[in-house]
Parts: C-alpha cells; sequence; structure tokens
C-alpha cells in the first residue's frame, strides 16, 4: 500500500500520540509528565496542520493554532507554575504497578482497534485508520486517570483525554465547526483554571495533593 | 339526578366541610357545633341515596378530571349503593357523637382534625362510587392517607407514631399488590376503566394472578391474617371516633374491593379461590378472638375484634365462591349475602362498640380494662348501649349478629351440594371454627362487659366519672337502634342485598324465601330453615312481663338491701374479683401453644410482688422481622459498592463504557 | 289443622312443660338417693323449695345493678322460649319456626351471657370466678352443641327442629352412624351444661369446686326461685331436644288430640328413663377438676365433628 | 426575541452578579433576574404554543415543544429557588458560612448555570448542547465547593472529575454522530444541527451511531446519575448549599436526560432496532433498584433525597426507554412533578437543617411542632415523592407502571418491590422528623416557604387533573421524541 506523504505523515503522528500516551501511563515524574502532555499537544497541532493543507480548510489552521496555543504553551505553563506553587514533583507509586498498567493499556489498544475497524471501513477520509488510535489514546488517558493518586496527574490525565477527542475530531472528520471548537477550548482553559483553583484549596484543607484524603463521602 | 350525582355531591360537600372546618381552626365551637352536625347531615343524606341506588339501576357519569386519557368514572350500582348506606348510616352515628366527642380538643388540632376526618368520609364515598382504576387508586390512598393523619394525631407518643408507620406501610403494600391486579386485569387493551377490566379476557393462570394479588391487596387493608399486623396498633391510636370509623367502615371499603374485583372484574370465579378466601377467613377469625382474650386495652381489644370479624365476613364470601365456584348459585348467593350482612352488622356494632370505648375513655381517661369496673353505676345510658353492641357482637339473638351468623351457618349447611368430598367435609369444619370463635366472642365480652361496667370499680378516679353528653347519646342511640332493627327485621335488607346479588350474579334467593313475609326469615325455604327475631323477643319481653307480675301478685315484690353475702367472706375489696387477664386465664391455659408468652415472675422475697406478663404476636417474628432484616442485609451489600475511592468510581464508569461497547459490537 | 288448635297446642305444651320441669329435677334427685341408698326428699322436693324461695323476702346487694335484677326474668323468659319451640309434645306449632336449632343455641347462649354478668355485677370473688367457669364450659359446650345438631340436620336437610323430627321419626327407621357420634356428643354437652357431675356439682356449695351455684351467690327468695326454675327448665329442655333427634318417636301433630295423649305418655316414659340415667351416670362418675373439663368437652367437640364428617364419608 | 431574552437575562445576570453579588441587595437582585428569565420564558412558551416550533440564528436554535416545556419548567424553577435562596443564604451569611465574595461567586454562578442550562435545551447544535453541559458542569463545581470544608471539597472534586470525564465521552460520541452524519450532510455546519440530524436519522451510518450512542448515554448519563456512574451525586447534594441541590435535582438531571432523549432519537431512527431504547431500560431499571436500596442507609437528609432523585431518574429513564405515546407521555408528566415536588422538599429540608442546625436525621426532631409549615411541607413533600395519591408523582407513576405491565411486564414486578422498598426507607426517616417533640431554634429570618407549597399545590393540582392544554403539549412533545 502506497498511500500519499500527507496520510503516512498523518498516521505516523498518530502513532506519536499513541507512543506518547503509553509513555504518560508509565511515567512517574508529574514535571516529565507535563512536558509530554506539551509533547502531544504539539504533535496534535502538527497533525492538524497537516490535515489542513492536505484537505485545504483554512479552519483547521486556525484550531492547529489554537492548540499549539492552549495545549502547548498555556496549558503546561500554568500546570509548571502550578506544581511549582505546589512543589509536587514526583507522583507516588500508581495504584497499580506500572507492567500491569501496561498490559492493560496493550489490551485496550487491541479492543480499541477492533472497535475501530468497522467504521473505519466505511470513513469516507483518507486518514481511517486514525480513529482507532484516537479511541485508543482516550481509553489509555481514562486508564492512566484510574490509576493515579495525585491530582495533578488526573487532571493531566484529563487534558491528555481532551487531546485524544481533539484528534479524533480533527484526524476523522476534518474538524467540527468553528463554534464548537472555540466552546470546547473555552472550556478546557476554564477547567483547567478551576482546577488550578481547586489545587490550592484541595492543598491548604488536606496538606497534601493526595487523592487518598478525599475518601470520606461514603455509604459506610 | 341519578344516585351517581347525589353520591358525587356529598362526597364534594364533605371535603368542602373539611377546607371550612380548616378555615374556621380558630372557632372550635363552630366546629363542633355546625361543620360536624352538617357533616352527619352530609352522611344521612348518603345512606338515603345508598337506599335509592340498591333500588335504582346502575347509574355512571364521568367527572372533568383526572388523567386526559383517563377522566375520572364514577358508577353506582346496588353493590356500592349498599356500601353507601353502610358508609352513611354509620358514619351519621359516629359524626353525630364527635359533635360532643372532639368538644374541648386543642384548638389547631381540632381544624386539621376535621379536614382530614372529612376527607376521609369523602375519599372512603369516592371509593365506593369509583369507576376506573385510577380514580380507585387514587380515592384509596388517600383514604389511607388521611386516616394516616388521623392516626397519628397524637403523635408524641412513640407507639402512635410507630402504629401510623406500620399502618402506612401495610396500606401502600397492599395498595401496590391491587395496582399490580388492575394491571394483570387490563391484559394490555383498552383503557383502565372498571369496564375495560370486565371486558378483558383472562387465561387461567393470569386470572389466578389476578385474584391472588387482588385478595391479598385488599385482606392487607382489611386486616386478614397475617396481614393484620398494623390493625391492633392503629385503631387504638387513632381517636375513638375515627377508630369506630376505621373499624366500621373503612374495613369494610376493602371488603367492597374484593368483591367488586373478585366478583364484578375477574368473574368466573373457581372453587379453589373459594376455598382459599374460606381458609384464610376461618384462620383469621379464630386467631382474632383469640388474641381478643388477651387483651386489657378495651380499644386494642376491640381491634382484634374486628379482626375476628372480617374473618367472618370472608367465610361468608368464600363459602359463596366455593359455591358459584362449583356451579350452585342460589347456595353461592345465601353466602354472599351474609357474607355482606354481616359487613354492615358488623360496621354497626362495632362503630357502637367504639364510640361506648371513647366515652369511657373521655370520662375516666381509661383505656385500661383492668384499672375500670363498676361504671354501669356512673355512666347507665353508655352502659346500656354499650351492652347492646356487646350482645350484637356476641352474636346473640334477637340482635343483628346472631343474623348473619346464622345465615353463614346456612350457608355452611348446604355443603352437601359439593362434588369434591375434600372441600365437603372442609366447610363443616370451617363452620365448626365460625361456632368455636362466636362462642369465645361471646366470652370476650362477658368478659369487658362484666369488667369495665360490672363489679366494683377497681381504683380512684380524680373525680365521678361523668356519662356521654347528649351528641355522643344520640350517636350511641342511632347505632344501638340500627343493631335492634338490623336484627328484628333483617328480611327487608336481605331482600336488598337479594337485589344486589341479582346486579351481580344475576342469581337470588330462591323466591319462596322471599315470599315468607317480613316476619319470618327463611333463606332458602321455611321448611329447612327459619327465624323470627321478632316472636323470639315478643316471647321472652312477654315472659318476663308475666311472671314479674305473677310473682307481684301471688306472692310479693318485698325487697331488702345488704352487704353482698358471697359465703359470708367478709371486706370483699376490688382485687378480689377478676381482672380483665385473669378472666382470659383459661384461654391462655388451653391455647397455650397460640401464643408467645413472655413471663416475669416476682422473686419470692420481693416487697412488692408484680407479675406481669406479655402476649406477643408470633406474626412478627416469622413473617415481618425476616423481610426487614432480608432488605437490610441487601442494602448493606449494594452499600459497599459505594465507598469514596474516587479511582474505583472511574473504574465503574470505565467497566460500563467497556461492556457496552463489546456489548453493542 | 286449623291454628286455633295449633295455638291451644301450643299453650298447651308450654305451661305443661313449665310446670313439669320441677318434677324432673325432683325425680332425678330421687333417683339419686335412691341410688345412693338414700331415702330421698321425694320427688315434689323443688316445688316446696321454689315456694318457700317465692315467699322470702328478697336481699340484694347493695351495689346491684339493674342488671343483676332483670336477669332471673331474662332468664326464665329465654327457657320458657325453649321449651315453647322445641317439639316435645306435637311439632307444626306456631312458635316452632320462630327458631331452629342454631336460634335455639343462641337462645341458651344468650341466657349464659346475662346470667354470668349477673354474676359478676356484684363484684364478688365467687361471682367473678363461678362467670369465667360458666363462659370457659360455654364457649367449648356450644361449638360441640352446634355441631351435633348440624349431623342430625344434614341428615334431615334442615335445621328446623320440626322437619327433624318429621323425616326422623315419622319416616321408617335407618341406622345413622354418625347420629351415634352424635348422640355421645350431645350427652357430655348435656351433663356440661346443666351443671351436672362430672363437670359441676348441682349439690354442691364447696366454694372451688362450683360453678354455676358460684354465679347465682348473690341470688335470694323470688330471684334464686326463677333461677332454680330457669334451670330445672334447661335441663328439662335438653332433655326434649335429645328425644326430639335421637328418640323421636311418638311426638303428636298439632291438632290430633289422641296424639297429644299418646305423646304426654311417651313423653313421660322418656324422661323417667333419662332422669333415671341420668342419675346413674352422675353416681357412678366423679367430678374432675376444672381444667380437666376442657379435655372433656373437647371430646365432645371433636365427636360431634367426627359425625358430621361420617355423615359426609358414609352415608352420601 | 423572546429567545434572546431568556438567554440573555440569566448570562447579563451572571456578569451583574458578578460585580453587585456581595452587595445586602444581592438576593432580590438575583431573584429580580430569574423573574425577567421566567417571564422571558413565558413569552416563549406562548409564542411556541401559538405558532409552532422555529428556527433561529442560522438555525442554532430551535424551539419545539419539547424543550420549551423544559424551558419553562427551569425558568419556574429556578426562579422559586431564587426566592428560597434569599433568606437561606442570608441566614448563612449571618451564621459566618459564607464571606461576601462567596455569596457574590455563588449569586453569579447561579445565574450562570441557569444560563447554560438554557443553552443546552434551547440549541439546536449539537456540539453547542455539549459544551454547555460542560459549561454547566463548570458552574455547578464553583458552587458546589461552595462551603470551601473538606467535604464540600471532595465532594466538588469527585463530581468534577466524574462528570468531566463523562463528559468527555460525550464529546467523543458527539464527534462520533458528525463523522456519521458528515457523510451524509456533508462537512460543515449543519451536520451537528439536530433538525437535520432528525431529517436524515434513517440515513445514518449505524454502527457508527450505535457507538455513539453509547459514549453519549455514558456521557450525559454521568450527568444523570444513572447506577453505576451515579457516585457524584449524592456527594454533591450532600456538600453543595441547598438551593444548589434544589436546582441540581429539579433541573440540572432533567437537562442531561434532555440530551440523552435527544440522541436516542436519532439513534433508533438510525438503528430501527430498539437497542437505545432497551440500554436506557436496563439503566433505569438499574437505577431505580440500587437507589431504592441505598436509601434505607442514609443518615443525611439530603443524600436521602439526593438518592431518591437518582430513584426517580431511573424511573423517568426507563419510561423514555420504553418509548411509546403513553410510557413518553407519562416520563415528560414525571420529569415535571419530580422537579416541583423534589426541589419543593429541598426548600423545606434547607430550612429544616438550619433551624436545627445539622443535616444529621437523627438529630432533626419534631419540627410539626417547632415549625408547622415546615413541618407539613416535608411531610407532604415526601408522601408526594414517594407515590402518594392524590399528588401527580403517582398519576406519572401509574402511568409509567401500566405501561411497563402493558409492554416489558418483567420489569413491573422490580419496579413495584423498588418502590415499597423505597416507601419503606424515605417514610421511615421523615415520620420521626416531622412527628415528636421538638429539638429546634428560631431563625433570624422568617423561612421563604411559598414556594414549597406553590410547588405541592401544582404537584396536587396535576394528580387531579391535568389542564387540556398541558396535555397537549406533552402529546407533542412525546410525539417529537416517540
Amino acid at each position: 500500500m502506497n498511500l500519499p506523504l500527507y496520510a503516512q505523515l498523518i498516521n505516523l503522528f498518530a502513532a506519536l500520540l499513541l507512543l506518547l500516551a503509553f509513555a504518560m501511563l508509565t511515567q512517574r515524574r508529574v514535571l516529565s509528565l507535563i512536558n509530554l502532555f506539551a509533547l502531544q499537544g504539539f504533535v496534535l497541532a502538527l497533525s492538524t496542520a497537516v490535515v489542513a493543507w492536505s484537505t485545504h480548510q483554512s479552519h483547521l489552521y486556525y484550531s492547529a493554532l489554537l492548540t499549539l496555543a492552549l495545549k502547548v504553551l498555556l496549558l503546561p505553563w500554568i500546570l509548571h507554575r502550578l506544581i511549582r506553587a505546589l512543589n509536587v514533583r514526583w507522583d507516588v507509586e500508581p495504584l497499580i504497578n506500572i507492567p500491569a498498567t501496561m498490559l492493560v493499556g496493550i489490551m485496550l489498544v487491541i479492543f480499541a482497534f477492533n472497535l475501530a475497524t468497522p467504521i473505519a471501513q466505511i470513513a469516507g477520509t483518507i486518514t481511517r485508520s486514525t480513529l482507532g488510535i484516537a479511541t485508543a489514546s482516550i481509553l489509555l488517558s481514562f486508564l492512566m486517570m484510574i490509576t493515579r493518586r495525585k491530582a495533578v496527574s488526573q487532571v493531566i490525565g484529563f487534558l491528555a483525554m481532551e487531546n485524544g477527542l481533539f484528534f479524533a475530531a480533527t484526524s476523522t472528520t476534518y474538524g467540527m465547526p468553528m463554534v464548537v471548537e472555540l466552546g470546547i477550548a473555552l472550556d478546557v482553559l476554564v477547567a483547567t483554571l478551576i482546577f488550578g483553583v481547586f489545587f490550592f484549596q484541595i492543598r491548604e484543607t488536606f496538606e497534601s495533593l493526595d487523592i487518598h484524603h478525599l475518601e470520606k463521602l461514603k455509604e459506610r | 339526578m341519578q344516585p351517581v350525582g347525589a353520591a358525587v355531591t356529598l362526597s364534594v360537600i364533605w371535603i368542602g366541610l373539611g377546607i371550612a372546618g380548616l378555615a374556621f381552626a380558630r372557632a372550635p365551637r363552630v366546629i363542633t357545633g355546625v361543620v360536624f352536625p352538617a357533616g352527619a347531615a352530609v352522611a344521612l343524606a348518603l345512606a338515603v341515596t345508598g337506599l335509592w341506588a340498591l333500588g335504582a339501576p346502575a347509574s355512571s357519569a364521568i367527572l372533568p378530571a383526572g388523567l386526559p386519557d383517563l377522566p375520572f368514572h364514577v358508577r353506582v350500582d346496588p353493590l356500592s349503593g349498599f356500601f353507601l348506606l353502610l358508609l352513611g348510616g354509620v358514619s351519621f352515628g359516629i359524626s353525630l357523637f364527635s359533635c360532643g366527642y372532639f368538644r374541648g380538643e386543642g384548638e389547631q388540632r381540632l381544624g386539621l382534625l376535621c379536614l382530614q376526618y372529612h376527607v376521609f368520609l369523602a375519599s372512603m364515598a369516592f371509593v365506593l362510587i369509583a369507576d376506573d382504576a385510577y380514580l380507585f387508586m387514587v380515592t384509596w390512598e388517600s383514604m389511607a392517607l388521611s386516616s394516616y393523619f388521623l392516626v397519628t394525631t397524637e403523635h408524641h407518643s412513640e407507639q402512635n407514631r410507630k402504629a401510623g408507620f406500620i399502618y402506612l406501610l401495610i396500606a401502600h403494600l397492599g395498595a401496590l399488590g391491587i395496582l399490580l391486579s388492575f394491571g394483570v386485569l387490563h391484559g394490555g387493551h383498552g383503557d383502565y376503566t372498571f369496564d375495560a377490566l370486565r371486558q378483558a379476557e383472562l387465561s387461567g393462570f393470569w386470572a389466578t394472578a389476578a385474584f391472588l394479588l387482588a385478595f391479598f391487596g385488599f385482606g392487607a387493608k382489611a386486616g386478614m391474617l397475617p396481614l393484620h399486623a398494623w390493625l391492633p396498633e392503629a385503631h387504638p391510636a387513632a381517636p375513638s371516633p375515627v377508630s369506630a370509623l376505621m373499624s366500621g367502615v373503612m374495613l369494610k371499603t376493602a371488603i367492597y374491593g374484593m368483591v367488586r374485583v373478585i366478583y364484578d372484574l375477574i368473574g368466573g370465579i373457581r372453587w379453589e379461590w373459594g376455598l382459599t378466601v374460606l381458609l384464610f377467613g376461618a384462620a383469621t377469625s379464630l386467631f382474632g378472638v383469640l388474641f381478643a382474650l388477651m387483651q386489657h386495652d378495651l380499644k386494642r381489644l376491640l381491634a382484634y375484634h374486628s379482626v375476628e370479624n372480617i374473618g367472618i365476613i370472608l367465610i361468608g364470601i368464600g363459602l359463596s365462591m366455593v359455591f358459584i365456584g362449583s356451579g350452585h348459585p342460589v347456595a353461592g348467593v345465601l353466602g354472599l349475602v351474609a357474607g355482606l350482612y354481616h359487613t354492615l352488622n358488623h360496621a354497626v356494632f362495632k362503630g357502637l362498640l367504639f364510640l361506648g370505648a371513647g366515652a369511657i375513655l373521655k370520662s375516666t381517661g381509661l383505656r385500661n380494662l383492668n384499672e375500670m369496673g363498676g361504671l354501669i353505676r356512673y355512666m347507665p345510658h353508655t352502659a346500656f348501649y354499650f351492652l347492646v353492641g356487646a350482645l350484637a357482637i356476641s352474636a346473640l339473638p334477637p340482635l343483628n349478629g346472631f343474623v348473619s351468623e346464622w345465615l353463614t351457618f346456612q350457608a355452611s349447611l348446604q355443603a352437601p351440594l359439593l362434588e369434591s368430598s375434600v372441600v365437603r367435609s372442609l366447610v363443616p369444619i370451617v363452620a365448626a371454627v365460625l361456632a368455636l370463635s362466636g362462642a369465645l366472642t361471646g366470652m370476650c365480652f362477658v368478659k369487658v362487659y362484666g369488667v369495665a361496667f360490672l363489679g366494683q370499680h377497681r381504683h380512684e378516679l380524680p373525680e365521678k366519672p361523668r356519662d356521654a353528653s347528649g351528641w355522643e347519646r344520640a350517636g350511641m342511640i342511632w347505632l344501638a337502634l340500627a343493631c335492634l332493627v338490623l336484627g328484628l327485621l333483617p328480611v327487608l335488607m336481605i331482600g336488598y342485598l337479594n337485589d344486589v346479588s341479582r346486579a351481580l350474579l344475576n342469581a337470588g334467593l330462591p323466591d319462596e324465601a322471599m315470599a315468607s313475609g317480613w316476619l319470618w326469615l327463611a333463606p332458602t325455604s321455611a321448611a329447612q330453615a327459619s327465624y323470627s327475631p321478632i316472636v323470639f323477643l315478643l316471647v321472652i319481653a312477654a315472659v318476663f312481663a308475666l311472671t314479674f307480675l305473677v310473682v307481684r301478685l301471688v306472692y310479693h315484690g318485698r325487697l331488702r338491701r345488704a352487704d353482698p353475702w358471697d359465703c359470708g367472706f367478709p371486706e370483699q375489696t376490688s382485687r378480689m374479683e377478676d381482672t380483665a387477664d385473669g378472666f382470659g386465664q383459661p384461654i391462655r391455659h388451653i391455647f397455650a401453644p397460640v401464643f408467645l408468652i413472655r413471663r416475669e415472675i416476682p422473686r419470692p422475697d420481693d416487697p412488692q410482688p408484680v407479675f406481669r406478663q406479655e402476649i406477643e404476636d408470633r406474626h412478627w417474628n416469622w413473617m415481618y422481622l425476616p423481610v426487614a432484616r432480608f432488605i437490610e442485609v441487601l442494602s448493606r451489600h449494594i452499600g459497599k459498592l459505594q465507598q469514596g475511592r474516587i479511582s474505583v468510581y472511574l473504574l465503574y464508569s470505565f467497566l460500563t463504557l467497556i461492556a457496552l461497547l463489546v456489548f453493542v459490537q | 289443622m286449623n291454628p286455633a288448635s295449633e295455638t291451644v297446642f301450643q299453650v298447651l305444651q308450654s305451661v305443661l312443660v313449665v310446670l313439669i320441669a320441677p318434677l324432673v329435677l325432683g325425680w332425678v334427685n330421687q333417683c339419686r338417693a335412691w341410688l345412693q341408698n338414700r331415702s330421698g326428699p321425694g320427688i315434689w322436693q323443688p316445688y316446696k323449695v321454689l315456694n318457700k324461695l317465692f315467699h322470702k323476702d328478697a336481699v340484694l346487694a347493695h351495689n346491684a345493678s339493674p342488671l343483676f335484677r332483670a336477669t332471673p326474668y331474662i332468664l326464665f323468659g329465654c327457657m320458657w322460649l325453649a321449651v315453647g319451640i322445641v317439639p316435645v309434645l306435637a311439632t307444626s306449632l306456631p312458635f316452632a319456626p320462630a327458631a331452629d336449632v342454631i336460634a335455639l343455641v343462641g337462645l341458651f347462649a344468650l341466657a349464659r351471657v346475662f346470667v354470668s354478668l349477673a354474676g359478676m355485677d356484684i363484684g364478688t370473688s365467687f361471682g367473678t370466678l363461678g362467670a369465667r367457669r360458666e363462659m370457659m364450659i360455654g364457649f367449648l359446650a356450644e361449638p360441640a352443641m352446634l355441631m351435633t345438631l348440624f349431623t342430625a340436620s344434614l341428615i334431615s336437610q334442615s335445621t328446623s327442629l320440626v322437619t327433624i323430627v318429621e323425616t326422623l321419626g315419622q319416616n321408617e327407621f335407618i341406622i345413622y352412624p354418625s347420629m351415634a357420634f352424635a348422640a355421645v356428643a350431645f350427652l357430655m354437652v348435656l351433663l356440661a351444661e346443666n351443671a351436672r357431675i362430672p363437670i359441676d356439682n348441682p349439690s354442691t356449695h364447696l366454694e372451688l369446686t362450683m360453678i354455676h351455684e358460684a354465679m347465682i351467690l348473690e341470688y335470694s327468695a323470688r330471684h334464686l326461685a326463677l333461677v332454680e326454675w330457669a334451670s330445672s327448665l334447661k335441663l328439662t329442655a335438653y332433655f326434649a331436644i335429645g328425644f326430639a333427634i335421637f328418640a323421636p318417636w311418638g311426638i303428636a301433630r298439632a291438632g290430633d288430640w289422641i296424639g297429644l295423649l299418646i305423646a304426654i305418655g311417651a313423653l313421660v316414659v322418656k324422661l323417667a328413663a333419662a332422669g333415671a340415667g341420668l342419675a346413674l351416670l352422675e353416681t357412678v362418675s366423679a367430678k374432675m377438676r376444672i381444667f380437666r373439663a376442657p379435655e372433656f368437652l373437647g371430646t365432645a367437640f371433636l365427636l360431634a365433628t367426627l359425625g358430621m364428617l361420617t355423615h359426609f364419608l358414609l352415608e352420601q | 426575541m423572546e429567545l434572546m431574552l431568556v438567554l440573555g437575562v440569566p448570562f447579563a445576570g451572571g456578569v451583574a452578579m458578578a460585580v453587585w453579588g456581595h452587595r445586602a441587595s444581592a438576593p432580590e437582585l438575583n431573584s429580580g433576574m430569574s423573574l425577567l428569565t421566567l417571564l422571558a420564558a413565558v413569552a416563549l412558551t406562548i409564542r411556541v404554543i401559538a405558532d409552532g416550533p422555529f428556527l433561529v440564528w442560522n438555525e442554532n436554535f430551535f424551539v419545539d415543544p419539547f424543550n420549551v416545556f423544559l424551558v419553562a419548567l427551569t425558568a419556574f424553577v429556578a426562579f422559586t429557588t431564587s426566592l428560597f435562596s434569599r433568606p437561606y443564604m442570608r441566614i448563612e451569611a449571618q451564621t459566618g458560612k459564607l464571606s461576601p465574595n462567596r455569596l457574590r461567586l455563588y449569586h453569579s454562578m447561579f445565574q450562570m448555570f441557569s444560563f447554560t442550562m438554557l443553552l443546552a435545551l434551547l440549541t439546536n447544535n449539537v456540539g453547542i448542547l455539549w459544551v454547555a453541559m460542560e459549561a454547566a458542569t463548570l458552574t455547578t463545581v464553583l458552587l458546589v465547593s461552595l462551603y470551601r470544608t473538606p467535604a464540600s471539597l471532595e465532594a466538588a472534586w469527585k463530581y468534577f472529575i466524574l462528570c468531566g470525564v463523562g463528559i468527555s465521552q460525550a464529546l467523543f460520541g458527539t464527534i462520533l454522530l458528525y463523522f456519521a452524519a458528515e457523510k451524509v450532510l456533508g462537512p460543515g455546519g449543519t451536520a451537528l444541527l439536530w433538525t437535520h440530524l432528525n431529517e436524515v436519522k434513517g440515513q445514518l451510518e449505524p454502527t457508527v451511531l450505535g457507538l455513539a450512542f453509547v459514549f453519549l448515554l455514558v456521557g450525559y448519563g454521568t450527568k444523570v446519575g444513572l447506577v453505576p456512574l451515579h457516585n457524584w451525586l449524592p456527594d454533591a447534594h450532600a456538600e453543595g448549599p441547598t438551593p444548589i441541590s434544589a436546582v441540581l435535582s429539579g433541573l440540572l438531571l432533567n437537562v442531561a436526560l434532555y440530551a440523552v432523549v435527544r440522541a436516542k432519537v436519532l439513534v433508533e431512527g438510525a438503528l430501527g432496532t430498539h437497542l437505545a431504547g432497551n440500554l436506557m431500560m436496563g439503566f433505569g431499571l438499574l437505577s431505580v433498584v440500587v437507589a431504592a436500596f441505598l436509601l434505607s442507609r442514609q443518615k443525611d437528609i439530603k443524600r436521602l433525597f439526593a438518592y431518591s432523585s437518582v430513584e426517580h431518574m431511573g424511573l423517568i429513564t426507563f419510561a423514555f426507554g420504553m418509548g411509546g405515546a403513553l410510557a413518553t407521555f407519562a416520563g415528560l408528566l414525571h420529569m415535571t412533578v419530580h422537579s416541583l415536588t423534589k426541589s419543593a422538599i429541598f426548600f423545606a429540608v434547607g430550612h429544616a437543617a438550619q433551624k436545627s442546625g445539622t443535616q444529621i436525621m437523627a438529630d432533626i426532631r419534631g419540627l410539626m411542632e417547632s415549625n408547622p409549615t415546615i413541618g407539613w411541607g416535608l411531610m407532604l413533600g415526601s408522601l408526594a415523592i414517594l407515590g402518594m395519591p392524590p399528588f401527580g408523582v403517582f398519576a406519572s407513576e401509574f402511568m409509567v407502571l401500566t405501561a411497563a405491565m402493558h409492554q416489558q411486564p418483567w420489569a413491573t414486578p422490580f419496579l413495584l418491590a423498588a418502590l415499597g422498598v423505597a416507601f419503606a426507607a424515605i417514610f421511615g426517616k421523615v415520620q420521626p422528623m416531622v412527628f415528636g417533640a421538638a429539638t429546634a431554634k428560631r431563625l433570624p429570618h422568617p423561612p421563604a416557604l411559598i414556594p414549597v407549597f406553590v410547588h405541592l399545590g401544582i404537584v396536587l393540582m396535576l394528580g387531579l387533573y391535568i389542564p387540556p392544554y398541558l396535555a397537549g403539549w406533552y402529546r407533542q412533545a412525546a410525539q417529537l421524541i416517540g
């Protein structure tokens, strides 16, 4: 099979995304987690740009720029500020140990691909196989949120999931209408800010960002 | 103007009166002096409407309310008419009594009380005339609700709150059963009017399911074994007129529901169903009277007697179902007539007895029999009316209780008609149980009357008890008269009941039975059985007068007062006469296995020895508590799912997602 | 037949039975005396007692209520009605349809309730004791009685005594095994209901054993006389019911006078035999403890029900 | 025009409150804004009833009987809640639980919250619907964490994470929807417009829509509070300020369910099978049963009623899942009566808890004595929510049950059993709080209980008589969502 160049590029970026998702899943250090997240955003922006270029859809350029601004510069900067302020550099050992997580992750990827193939068949876009990867990276970030103990890393998982969604949107459907994308972007931004506020509050109430403090409310 | 219109109007007026009561909450005089008498008048009018409907053909109407697809349908046929008569007639007496009884009730309470009381009455009336499942359920539940608030009027006592809770809970569960039974009846087409339910053709299994659901659903309200647990708790808790209303009338709406659903809506009665009803009825009546004999709280005792009488009614209905199911409609009619007649009679005398208990409670503040005694000397009127009620409930001729039990016996004596020898030999045993419980009732009321009204009074009252006031007397007189009339002229009422059964089963009693005139009651034929209470009463009265005169003339009427002799024992104190518990002792001795007895026996060296014993109802232990425990355990396990850890919650969502994805693929 | 002669018969029967009732009691006591090798007071003794009592001044407790004073008359009325209804001499009397067997049992129950209430009225220890025991006996005896009568009425398809007598007595003679059970049960009930040994001892005033006597301790003079008379009437009525069901022979139809003579003759013979039998029974058996009474009557109840079942199983 | 008002007023209110929200007069201003919104909503409703559904602003917004009925309901309950919150928040502020800044945040977010909900209801664009839902989450998160107590922080955090993740799933579902629609409608805006989707739903790709529905269901279902996605709900209700619990239960859940139903319509149309309906029925039944059993273990009064909300949402979901005219009608009616009744209950509960200074039921006693109106409000409200006639909840439950007996007989025993258990649980806890001897103190401000009785009055009327125009309105809506 020989796809046109941009298609190969997009597939490459897709693969990179998946790789990064795995990397984040296994990463213990919060700091490098953030860097990985920024990297993921960057790859996302690139792929968006490529899609834009290949399909000559101008509004995708904007969303690429948006991504760049938001997910590569703004959010990582905010997160950096946060962890410096709260100095949580290390995440404690995740709930499930890394190899097990990896195994589960691989299962998920396979599952996601199976899920996506029937759809990929009917997809009109040239970048059909990316849907599976998008799904996989979403599920992986979900898994990451489950396994992490620190509030920060959970949030990063949340944002990573957002990335996966965004990738799915751009690569499989050439992007949502602009209104929607702006709205989504806004929400993500606000969400992050609120998270920031929360970190400080949780911190000052529990002297830690470890979420096992947040297990008081339950059925006894 | 048709009966249905009148019935609806009157019920609405009742609601209006209730609201008026709330409006005049600041003026108790107005409530007791105007609103309650007006309510009584409405009740009387309703009774008349009932009589009218007994003769008239069924009339129906549709009210501009209810669900958009299912407006309120109302219909009054002879069956409803009969129960409207019951409701109106009995609540007339009770409302009259209330006018006097609620004097001196706390202001802010009286307004609410008036509202709930009249809403209660109105919802009962609507239950009787409802002609679609929705209106029936709505009014059925508002009946339960309003009576619940009446039961919890004294909500400061923990016991009353518990009583109210159990009452409403069981009532609600029963209602769910009824609702489900309607659903089964409906069978999936047409709407939920009773007509549609009548039309629905059910397969054998579903018919039986509907029957069972309805039977237990209504049984829960009627206080049938083993769903009776709420009754002896709730009835005593309410203010006495309300207890009278609940015991006298509300339980009967459950009987109405049974008859309406089983005979009218389901139709195609089988003898197996009848046997079920019969056996439950027998068990209920025996159990009820045995526990009544163990009580020393007057109102509790009366409540247990309601259980017993519901059992007797069920025996009558069960017999009729057995006969109809095995193809003997005439005998079936006899059973139905017996059951319905006992329904009316029980309403009357139980209402009377509760009113009497209320009068005692008001003037002495006592409910515990062991503290009463000798009241006949302070409140002769109450004593007399109570005696009438007691004789009636003990099924003694020539009062009304006897007539219906007599009819039930007659129905059971039709047993030779039946083919299946098992049923044929079960029926007489049920008759034996009926005889036993009847005799036990007699004993129980000798105990009640003897301990409460006769003998020496057992504990010093602050002031001399007053007899019932004018309003209260009026109420009791009305019901006592009803006991007498229904006892002396049963033929008239049975003629009406015959119409009811004609409308319901289009079969009636044989004509010669009706032909035998108002004096002689001969349900099947004069040769088979006959009974004439009037001759009965007249002869006894005549002999009474005769002997009295003869003794006076031939001998003399000299009389001397002295201390009681009692075999020459000196100073008789009231501690030497039997208490209520003492009187029940032989029964406790004979039927010991039935009861769950907790004894507290004093040590021999106890300076103030106290002997206490509690009789408990086994049903709590083998039925209610296990269910509660099961639910509790289940919910504890479900609660474990939610133990506060956010990762686990996320995992739930994750797994749900995965599972659904797999499912969709 | 014409209603006039029926009425005459009715009056005749009632009056006659009321008059000879004490005689029956006297006869029974006399027979007992003979069986116990005593000379005995003679069979007219009850009349003398009644006469004496009627002459005395009535003594009434201070706190006696009207109910207490009315009871003897009510009692007497009930019993009189009972003997008016039961076909002692003749069937198809005008009053006969006024009450069938069930109503008859109800009638006795009415009497029992009133006498027990009277017993509790004064509030003495013995009065309540008597009432309690009486009601205990009653609630066991009454169903047994009903069951016995039901057996008969199932055979004759009717609960009215007249029809029972006519089917059993004036048709050809058939052996009903169920009637055997019924007869025994009826006998036991009769003993219990009429305060005879082994349940109660009519001639004792030993406080702890007495039942019926304990209730009427407070009565004196004319009240007592009426109560005593009523209880002798009750005994006679039970005898009569027994005859009507188990020996329904020689009972006249209302209106034929020859039949009446035969009926009177038959009645005298039957009563004599029954009285002697009762006396014999009382002599040979001993009074049982009060708590054995339930067993005794329970057996009666059981036998009666068994009778009914046998009827259903064997005779249909 | 009205539509602009309906959306504009609360937005402006949000901004204004952000500025003046701490003033003494802020509560009145707040209710005033809500009143204006209500009036606008009423005008809108009247217009829709008059001349049918319409689309505006290049089809990004549209109004049909289904959502206008929810809009009216939302505006109404928001207004009454703002009335209730006047004295309530004053007392909270005076007892030092809230600083002026928090009060400002509260008021501004209150308006914003109603804005987002109305936006979610009125938009025609599935994407904007998602945006609005997310925004609603964000605003409520801030409201839930208003007290900044450890418990409220925890609750808000869980709420945020769970609903955030859920919402993301919903976004993916939306993307898939778009992905499928684009094939038919071509790229560009129209492919996200519900009206267009609804027209072409027959041609949409079934497999994709199947997946899309799963994601949407899990996503919005989390906000509806369907078991097992409901875990945030009791915490958020219990720890947030009571007015917020009222609007959460009464409104937000409805809005989320609205989104699910819209999705269901499309998916059913595309698949031609009853898959979506079955899924919804399954979740609904599970929620009803589980919630009913959890009820009996509650100690905190607001948690108790939060679980009851889960139960009722389950019932409504079940009804919509069953589909058919009767069931859908019942579902809509139940939406109405549930939000009215539940918010009324929360009003009463709020005052009761304030009076006795605790939310632990064991310490709340004798309301009937200390303050009869609160007592009766709570008692009648609980009875109504338990489906006691003559209240309207019974009407809708009756219809749901009868429809279920007709269409899904197997489900009815579970439903009835759950209802019975729920009755025992809730009533057994409410009765001792209402009756008996009192343990409460006076309050600085008289409680605003008119809302309670207004709500209960409407509910009572709906139980006995459903006005024809309302019925017709429900019918149209039922036709729309079949």
